[in-house]
């Protein structure tokens, strides 16, 4: 399909325009209403996320065809896939700004920029999910940056929260800096910034019989390892993973929940993006070794995520290692792009995105328990959980189901999400890879299961019952039931096979 | 007809035994528990003595399909030939007797219901064992029996000498079983079926002499011997004999029933049994075994105080030479005595628990102590141990004496038994039986032509002579001379009817004519051992001549010389057997007036106390000791020998077998404890901590790496690209 | 000038930012170091653009651009948290912030 | 449909428990024992209604399910499934009662996670469909461990961790050959299936990529594990001991009765009847497989003499029980070594057997335990005098567990050792130890425990009561009736081992 003129692209960008202005209107109504009612403020964002998501299926509904549809002169695309990850996206901000409305730590300071800031933050991310320009992603990855480095450093008074923004930001800055750099290489041995037309040029570039002094698999190599440090600064992959835990860590938990699943979850879709545009042909994947490159990559960051995360005593800084683990595993699916086989690169991604859903509802369903334990209990360490199954039981029992979803025991749908990702890989022949992954399973063990056995299995020392509202319930209901039920249900799977790179 | 009185007879004693478990559950118990197992005994025997008429010369086994794999069958069912009728009679007969018998004996006990229960169980799996025509029939039976000694054994389980006794007798016969298991298992992959007769399809018999060839003997022997292992077990036989007298501690109608009238003997029935696949080999061990035991036994027995020791080292003995008869092919011989041997022991087992009944009663008048005492008895069946205190004082027989006056039943009927067992020629029966099998002994070592087996025979012999003189000093030390204890004599006391009752019933039995009516019958013949190349027929039982013995004698020893040239011809063989047998019956005749002539100068002239006579069996003997022996002894080597045997005997059987037998738990409890403790939490748990732990120790070094510097995080993320960059070059 | 000259001028630049950012013991001057990295690829781009894109299409200049208004919009981010920092902890050096670890 | 309503009344239950207020104790025990008797009933009713002459699957359900993948709710029973879920579906209720007195706190989260249990179990049973299997597998696994680590003694922690992770490491590798197996199932994707009975067909055809020696080796090796491990099989045996002794009485009657069996029915259902090449390359002994032929035997075996020396050593009465079954397991996996009629008859049998004995003896445990609230064995001494009826039915028990002809244990024994010894007669005879040391550990404890002078500390040990009666009585009852007449079980079974040694083409006629 030929380019949409900038004009008519916009009846296709109604999302991210009604993002931008309804992040305007909060700034606006944070204005007017008292500071007690910053309530209604967040409401507003909802109603925008909302209306948003309208948007984008009605958009999707009049693109009607499967055809992927390029915005702007082909600086952004839409399609199944960028629909699917918006959709997450929003989902995460939603439940972002519900966590944020009940959590005592961020309550006296919520302002109307928080939320414009989430509501900001989202639209860069739906940048980074369907960009398909080299300018389009650098904007997309410094405006989720940018926006992601003041809301961890939010808490104003709090230390951590600033030492966490400043982390954040110095190396950010680093790693999107060299990505840069590594994108500016990329654009000059191809002398375009579109996807498409660099896949097509390196193809013809990297032909035997072109001798092109410009373009080594070496400068090659190099560019990519610059880009992907960029990248894997977004999905916190080993080496470029050291700055999670400490953000993590510091920030508020809302938004570390936030920077765990929809932040890694937009990186993966412009990893995924990013090289099955623009690395097309598997000649190019092969002249740098890049399937070796991204399973050696993958291993590291499951096992390394895994064991650091062993003597963790910090729940919040656990989950920021099991996280980075389980951006691992995912990256076992991104492995799979280099395949060369069409069916297998398919699976490959449909198992990322059923992952990603799955990964959505049980690691943000973890972070909702760190807020109310933290609300409730005032800590974050692992010894503050000791006894909570007596204390609040249907709490305890919510977080057993996610620990043990994220450590992917059978019938949870982490264990599906697990098994997808195992198959598409023992199927792209990558044995060794699937083993580490599966040992890395039964070292997650230890730690989610720490967690569990202090809930369960120790007395308490404070015996008061934690009380909760209804909605606490309610919300918390939303994350148990897809955590159970998922993998039991077909729909899924036919949904994250349905969804491919176009 | 058959089927239907088999169930009868099985189902009797057993509904007994299920209404007091029933009732049990529901914490309730019948109020006459005896008289419905009693009951139920009577109506056994009542069957049994019906069934003779059904005995046919070859008879089918009625079977059903128990276990059904496919093609695999395993069936179950009852054979109804004279060796089954004749065991039929025995056990119903002695344990209605017993059951009588324990009406008075057990009065009064706190748990009297329960003992008739065991015994109801006891005798439907004794009878279970008997009638079946297979294999895993006689295996489960013969398990069953076992479970009901224990029971029995440990009825006062309070005294833990019979705690340790009823494990040590299940324990002991267990490994004799597994033999017996493996031999089975043997058995079935080589024939498919465990049955040993034909019904169906073709019994383990049939095949074995249809379908095996020479070249299969040492199999078959192995089979044979395994088989026999179990025997082994089960009758006492050596090495694992312990059990027996340790069983002691169990009642003495159990003991009467179960470890000598009938359970013990199931070795023997089995043997018997087994005897068509018997070989040549396996009939050897079995011979060996049983004469060794024969006269290990009957030597230890002649220091025994315990009056029920006495008896028990006798059973055994006794047992060994129903072995040793079977062994040398005396299958007739085997299971008469095994018969005869059933109604005397019984009895003598029952009139030793009608003194001790006397005694006990007066003593618990006495002594109220006397479980507590009892308790500190244990393993007194070694010399060395055997002190006075050791022994219950009412089954002391230094405690006895002149009780002939006091209890004339009993002493009638016992002396009755004793003459039968030491073989007083003619009127009793156990001269006929005893001297049977001596003679088969005999003819079976002239027969395998190779003199070493003679000491077969010699042995048998010795035992013989041992067995009269140590029953002798039995009822010397007993019923005759003066009181030793004169309190507890003075409380002695003729037992009530239903004691003496089977006493009389079962001394009746002693006397040869029923038994002989019997054994004479046409259809009691040996059958064929097709695996043993010298064919039994010539084998034609002698006891047509017996009334002419006498008469035989110079025949015999002519006949001796004749054989001794000319061992060798298979025509000669029958003759050898005539003249084998009227040999060994002027022997025996004369071994056992020797030994009762020893007895009575020993124990009846009394010129020496009863502890000086201990003593005389102790190393510190004295000179006076010593010529008394020379004296009395035409030969004082021979008692030194004697005594020197039965004390090493003792040693062994104390120091090493029961050694064995205790020690294997400890034994494994300490090696296997620290094993455990070395496999489980070292190697196996031992691999999955130091996983851990290293799994650990790794997170806790890349924690290291995470020092919250931030310019250390921008160094990792520099030095991973340069590092990528470089190995990715070279690739 | 040919483009190996540019190029060489944005490597020199870009090293030195990635020396900065790592051994300057102050924030600020990190933050320098971040500008220098970000120039270097603006350079990169320009002269790419020059160099081998045809002369009528201009993106290396258009992303070049972009890179300066991007790479302000961070210093701007930055310095307020290098403010924020200084109030929680009385320094900007980077080394003393690391109260996040392990 | 039937089948489904078995597997599924429990969960129903677990619901319905849930939505029970917490207070009301005596209401959420009995529902759970209404929602457990009907599946009993059910199962009762599905016993009876059985084909036996039929070997193949009966009451068979398929639904799609993942179409995804292939995967069907494919659910039905032959001869070997129906029995097992007969003695989950009873020991479902006996365990309820059992639990009834000495559940001290959180009796609804019990209650539901044994509901929960159960469904996994019954599941497990009937599942046809490979992935269902593995999912109905693990679906026993969380319940188990909060059952263990929560209501058990004071090392439960380390139990129910230890438990989970040996379980867990076993489950890994089972996922591997499971997706293994399913990859390879067809080259084309749309034709790839979960489906048991249809893998089985296809690794019977020859040049099939299932049917590949060397794949089926290593398959089998995954699932091997992973069945290992729950059987359990030295050297993955140590969670068992810990588990055992510390997980409440009625856990460990459906540890030892049920989870315990779904390792060998998982041998049976899959090792031997899918991967019939890689179970003969360690059963037979031929020139290729030289002394791995001997492996199974050998594990059987060494089950068999370790489990029962271990016992031999052991002074807690709980922990004795447990390496006793650990020694009784091994007979099963000696049975289905020797892969004849006779061996993998014995073993279904000693399975079913082994789980209504062990089932016994450790509720005899829990009735000593709730009394004396301790289980040294050495602590007790004379307890026949006080207890006589507690003391009558231990030694059933007992005696059915060492194998006493005429109770139940005997025949799954024999026949296991019948089958063994006509394959492998050096390890059948060695395994006669076990029978010995079995006799010995057990009346070592009964003398220990019952014979002797009375302690004087259990003077008003009170006996036995009429619940307690009640749960054991069944059980009693089934080890009578099955070592009187064995057929009772053995005829449910026999067609279908018919048709599964048939497959491994190892039916000796006339045999």
């Amino acid at each position: 399909m030929k380019p949409l003129e900038n004009i008519p692209s916009l009846a296709y960008f109604t999302p991210e325009i009604l993002l931008v202005i309804f992040a305007a209107a909060v700034i606006i109504l944070d204005l007017l209403v008292k500071n007690r009612e910053s309530q209604k403020v967040a409401y507003l964002a909802l109603i925008g996320l909302g209306s948003a998501l309208v948007a984008i299926i009605v958009t999707n509904s009049i693109s009607a065809s499967s055809e992927p549809v390029p915005l702007f002169w082909g600086m952004i695309q839409l399609d199944g896939f960028a629909v699917f990850f918006k959709i997450l996206l929003l989902l995460a901000t939603a439940a972002t700004i519900l966590f944020s409305l009940r959590s005592e730590e961020l309550d006296a300071k919520l302002k109307g920029e928080y939320y414009a800031l989430l509501l900001a933050v989202t639209f860069g991310m739906f940048l980074m999910a369907s960009s398909t320009n080299l300018l389009m992603i650098f904007i997309a990855l410094e405006t989720v940056s940018l926006t992601s480095y003041i809301l961890a450093g939010f808490l104003t008074h709090s230390p951590r929260s600033s030492e966490a923004a400043f982390k954040y930001i110095t190396y950010g800055a680093v790693a999107s800096g060299t990505m840069l750099f590594g994108l500016s290489l990329l654009f000059g041995m191809t002398g375009t910034g579109d996807l498409s037309e660099i896949s097509d040029q390196l193809v013809i570039l990297l032909a035997p019989e072109q001798e092109t002094p410009l373009v080594t698999p070496l400068a090659l190599l190099i560019s990519i390892t610059f880009i992907l440090a960029g990248i894997g600064y977004k999905i916190a992959s080993v080496p470029f993973h050291m700055w999670s835990p400490d953000v993590y860590e510091g920030a508020p938990i809302p938004i570390t929940a936030f920077l765990s699943v929809a932040s890694k979850a937009a990186g993966f879709a412009l990893l995924l993006r990013f090289f099955y545009t623009g690395f097309a042909d598997t000649k190019i994947m092969h002249s740098i070794d890049l399937g070796l490159l991204l399973a050696i990559v993958s291993a590291l960051t499951m096992t390394i995520g895994n064991l650091a995360a062993l003597p963790q005593q910090n729940v919040k800084r656990l989950l920021a290692y099991s996280s980075i683990a389980h951006g691992g595993y995912l990256l076992m699916g991104a492995v799979l792009l280099t395949s060369g086989n069409a069916a297998i690169v398919e699976r490959g991604v449909g198992a990322i995105i059923f992952y990603l859903i799955v990964y959505f509802f049980m690691n943000l369903g973890a972070f909702y328990v760190v807020v109310l334990i933290a609300n409730e209990a005032g800590t974050e360490m692992i010894d503050g959980y000791r006894g909570l199954s007596s204390r609040a039981p249907l709490v305890a029992g919510a977080m057993a189901i996610f620990l043990f979803s994220l450590t992917g025991i059978p019938i949870l749908a982490g264990f599906f999400g697990k098994w997808i990702l195992f198959t598409a890989v023992l199927e792209g022949k990558l044995y060794w890879l699937a083993f580490v992954g599966l040992i890395n399973s039964v070292i997650s063990l230890y730690y989610y299961a720490r967690i569990v056995k202090v809930m369960y299995f120790e007395a308490a020392e404070d015996t008061d019952k934690l009380s909760f509202s209804k909605g606490t319930f309610a919300l918390l209901s939303v994350f148990v039931v897809p955590t159970i039920f998922i993998g039991l249900l077909n729909i899924f799977y036919s949904l994250s096979g349905n969804i491919r790179l176009q | 007809m058959v089927v239907s009185l088999i169930s009868i007879i099985l189902l009797a004693p057993l509904a007994a035994f299920v209404i007091f478990a029933l009732l049990g559950l529901a914490k309730r118990s019948f109020p006459r528990q005896d008289l419905l197992s009693t009951l139920a005994m009577l109506v056994a025997l009542g069957c049994s003595l019906y069934l003779i008429k059904e005995i046919v010369p070859k008879p089918d086994p009625h079977t059903v399909e128990w276990i059904s794999l496919g093609n695999i069958t395993l069936s179950m069912g009852f054979y109804l030939d004279s060796v089954t009728v004749i065991m039929l009679i025995v056990v119903t007969l002695v344990s209605s007797l017993v059951h009588i018998f324990s009406i008075g004996y057990m009065h009064g006990d706190p748990r009297y219901p329960r003992f008739f229960a065991y015994l109801s169980l006891f005798s439907f799996s004794m009878l279970f064992l008997v009638v079946s025509d297979n294999l895993l029939g006689i295996y489960i039976g013969w398990e069953l029996v076992g479970l009901c000694s224990y029971l029995l054994i440990g009825f006062w389980f309070e005294k833990d000498s019979a705690a340790n006794a009823c494990k040590k007798a299940f324990l002991t016969t267990r490994v004799g079983d597994v033999g017996m298991f493996i031999g089975m298992m043997m058995l079935f992959t080589k024939f498919n079926t465990l049955s040993l007769y034909d019904g169906a399809q073709e019994g383990i018999f049939t095949q074995a002499a249809a379908q095996l060839t020479t070249g299969d003997m040492v199999w078959l022997s192995i089979a044979g011997i395994l088989i026999f292992c179990g025997a082994i077990g089960k009758s006492a036989q050596m090495p694992l004999h312990t059990w027996l007298p340790d069983a002691m501690e169990g009642p003495t109608p159990v003991s009467a029933l179960i470890h000598a009238a009938t359970m013990v003997a199931a070795g023997v029935y089995l043997t018997a049994r087994m005897f068509p696949i018997l070989t040549a080999t396996s009939s050897l061990v079995i011979a060996y075994v049983g004469g060794i035991t024969a006269i290990v036994a009957a030597t230890i027995a002649i220091v025994r105080f315990d009056i029920k020791r006495v008896l028990a080292y006798s059973t055994i003995s006794q047992l060994g030479y129903m072995m040793l008869a079977i062994g040398a092919g005396s299958y007739v011989a085997g299971l008469f005595h095994l018969t005869t041997h059933a109604f005397f022991k019984a009895l003598l087992f029952l009139g030793s628990g009608s003194v001790i009944h006397a005694f006990h009663a007066m003593h618990a008048h006495h002594d109220e102590d006397h479980t507590d005492e009892a308790a500190h008895e244990h393993d007194n069946h070694g010399l060395v141990h055997e002190h006075g205190s050791e022994i219950p004082p009412d089954q002391d027989m230094r405690n006895m004496g002149g009780l002939r006056k006091k209890m004339p039943i009993t002493f009638i009927t016992m002396l009755i038994a004793t003459l039968s067992i030491s073989g007083v020629p003619f009127i009793f029966s156990g001269f006929w039986s005893k001297d049977k099998i001596l003679g088969g002994v005999l003819g079976r070592a002239m027969e395998w032509n190779s003199g070493h087996h003679y000491i077969l025979f010699v042995i048998a012999l010795c035992a013989a002579g041992i067995t009269a003189f140590y029953m002798f000093r039995l009822i010397f030390m007993t019923f005759f001379g003066e009181p030793r204890n004169q309190e507890m004599h003075n409380m002695a006391h003729e037992s009530p009817w239903t004691m003496t009752v089977p006493l009389i019933v079962l001394a009746a039995l002693s006397f040869p004519a029923v038994n002989h009516l019997w054994f004479n019958k046409n259809n009691f013949k040996p059958p064929d051992q097709p695996h043993i190349q010298a064919p039994q027929h010539a084998y034609v039982s002698p006891d047509t001549k017996i009334a002419f013995s006498l008469f035989g004698l110079s025949e015999a020893e002519a006949a001796e010389e004749e054989g001794g040239k000319d061992t060798e011809q298979a025509d000669k063989a029958h003759h050898a057997h005539e003249v084998a047998h009227n040999i060994a019956m002027v022997l025996s005749i004369i071994v056992a007036g020797l030994g009762i002539l020893l007895s009575w100068l020993f124990y009846h002239r009394r010129r020496f106390s009863a502890e000086s006579v201990a003593t005389t069996f102790r190393p510190a003997y004295n000179l006076f000791w010593n010529k008394y022996y020379f004296d009395e002894f035409y030969d004082g080597v021979l008692v030194a020998l004697t005594v020197w045997k039965s004390r090493l005997f003792a040693k062994f059987d104390l120091s090493i077998i029961d050694g064995i037998v205790n020690g294997v738990a400890t034994i494994t409890r300490k090696i296997f404890a620290a094993f455990i403790g070395f496999f489980d939490n070292r190697i196996v748990d031992g691999i999955v901590n130091r996983v851990a732990e290293v799994t650990w120790a790794a997170g806790g070094r890349i924690r290291r790496i995470q020092t919250g510097a931030i310019q250390t995080y921008l160094f990792v993320v520099l030095g991973g690209i340069v590092l990528i960059i470089l190995i990715f070059r070279a690739l | 000038m040919s483009l190996q000259h540019y190029l060489v001028i944005s490597s020199i630049l870009f090293t030195l930012g990635i020396f900065a950012v790592l051994t300057r013991r102050n924030a600020i001057s990190i933050l320098m170091g971040i500008e220098l990295i970000l120039n270097s690829c603006n350079l990169n781009f320009a002269a790419f653009s020059r160099f081998v894109t045809p002369p009528e299409n201009i993106d290396g200049q258009i992303i070049a651009i972009f890179g300066i208004v991007l790479a302000a919009a961070e210093a701007a981010v930055f310095l307020a948290i290098i403010l924020a920092i200084y109030r929680e902890f009385g320094s900007i050096r980077p080394d003393e912030v690391d109260t996040l670890k392990g | 449909m039937l089948l489904s309503l078995i597997i599924f009344v429990p969960l129903l239950g677990m619901i319905v428990v849930l939505l029970l207020p917490r207070d009301s104790e005596e209401l959420i025990k009995r529902v759970t024992l209404a929602f457990t008797l009907i599946p009993l009933a059910l199962a009762v009713y599905l016993f009876i209604a059985y084909d036996r002459s039929d070997a193949g699957t009966q009451h068979a359900v398929s639904v799609p399910w993942i179409e995804t993948f292939h995967i069907n709710y494919h659910v039905g029973i032959d001869g070997l499934s129906v029995t097992l879920m007969l003695l989950t579906a009873l020991l479902g209720p006996i365990c309820v009662l059992a639990s009834w007195r000495n559940i001290e706190k959180g009796i609804k989260a019990y209650m539901a996670l044994f509901l929960l249990l159960e469904t996994g179990m019954l599941g497990f049973f009937a599942a046809l469909d490979l992935f269902l299997f593995f999912v109905f597998f693990e679906l026993t696994l969380l319940p188990m461990y909060f059952l263990i680590g929560v209501w058990g003694g004071p090392r439960r922690e380390y139990a129910a961790i230890k438990f989970f992770l040996y379980t867990l490491f076993g489950s890994v590798l089972m996922l591997v050959a499971l997706i293994a197996v399913y990859l390879n199932s067809s080259i084309i994707p749309e034709e790839r299936t979960f489906d048991i009975p249809t893998l089985i067909s296809l690794a019977g055809e020859t040049e099939h990529a299932l049917a590949d020696p060397t794949f089926q080796i290593w398959v089998f090796l995954g699932f091997f594990i992973g069945f290992a491990v729950k059987v359990p099989i030295f050297p993955f045996h140590t969670w068992l001991p810990d588990a055992h002794v510390e997980a409440p009485t009625a856990i460990s009657v459906i540890l030892a009765g049920v989870l315990l069996k779904m390792g060998t029915y998982g041998l049976v259902r899959i090792n031997m009847a899918m991967f019939p090449e890689g179970m003969a390359f360690f059963t037979e002994v031929t020139e290729e497989t030289g002394l791995w032929g001997y492996s199974l035997a050998l594990l059987g075996f060494v089950n068999i003499v370790y489990g029962s020396f271990c016992a031999l050593a052991q002074t807690d009465f709980k922990k004795l029980v447990a390496y006793s079954s650990i020694g009784h397991m091994g007979f099963v996996i000696l049975g289905l070594a020797a892969r004849n009629t006779m061996g993998v008859n014995g073993a279904i049998l000693q399975m079913f057997n082994h789980g209504v004995i062990s089932a016994m003896l450790f509720l005899l445990v829990g009735v000593l335990y709730d009394r004396a609230h301790h289980r040294e064995i050495n602590g007790f001494g004379g307890l026949g005098n006080r207890m006589p009826i507690y003391m009558g039915i231990t030694t059933l028990a007992f005696m059915a567990s060492l194998g006493l002809p005429g109770l139940s244990g005997f025949w799954g024994e024999a026949l296991s050792l019948f089958g063994a010894f006509q394959e492998f007669e050096i390890l059948a005879i060695l395994s006669t130890i076990g029978i010995v040391v079995g006799a010995a550990y057990f009346l070592w404890t009964l003398q220990r425990v019952f014979l002797g002078k009375l302690n004087p500390k259990y003077e008003e040990l009170p006996e036995i009561n009429k619940r307690e009666i009640l749960t054991l009585v069944p059980l009693g009852i089934l080890t009578i009736v099955l070592g009187v007449w064995p057929n009772f079980a053995l005829d449910m079974f026999r067609e279908s081992v018919a048709e599964l040694t048939k497959l491994m083409g190892t039916f000796q006629a006339g045999l």
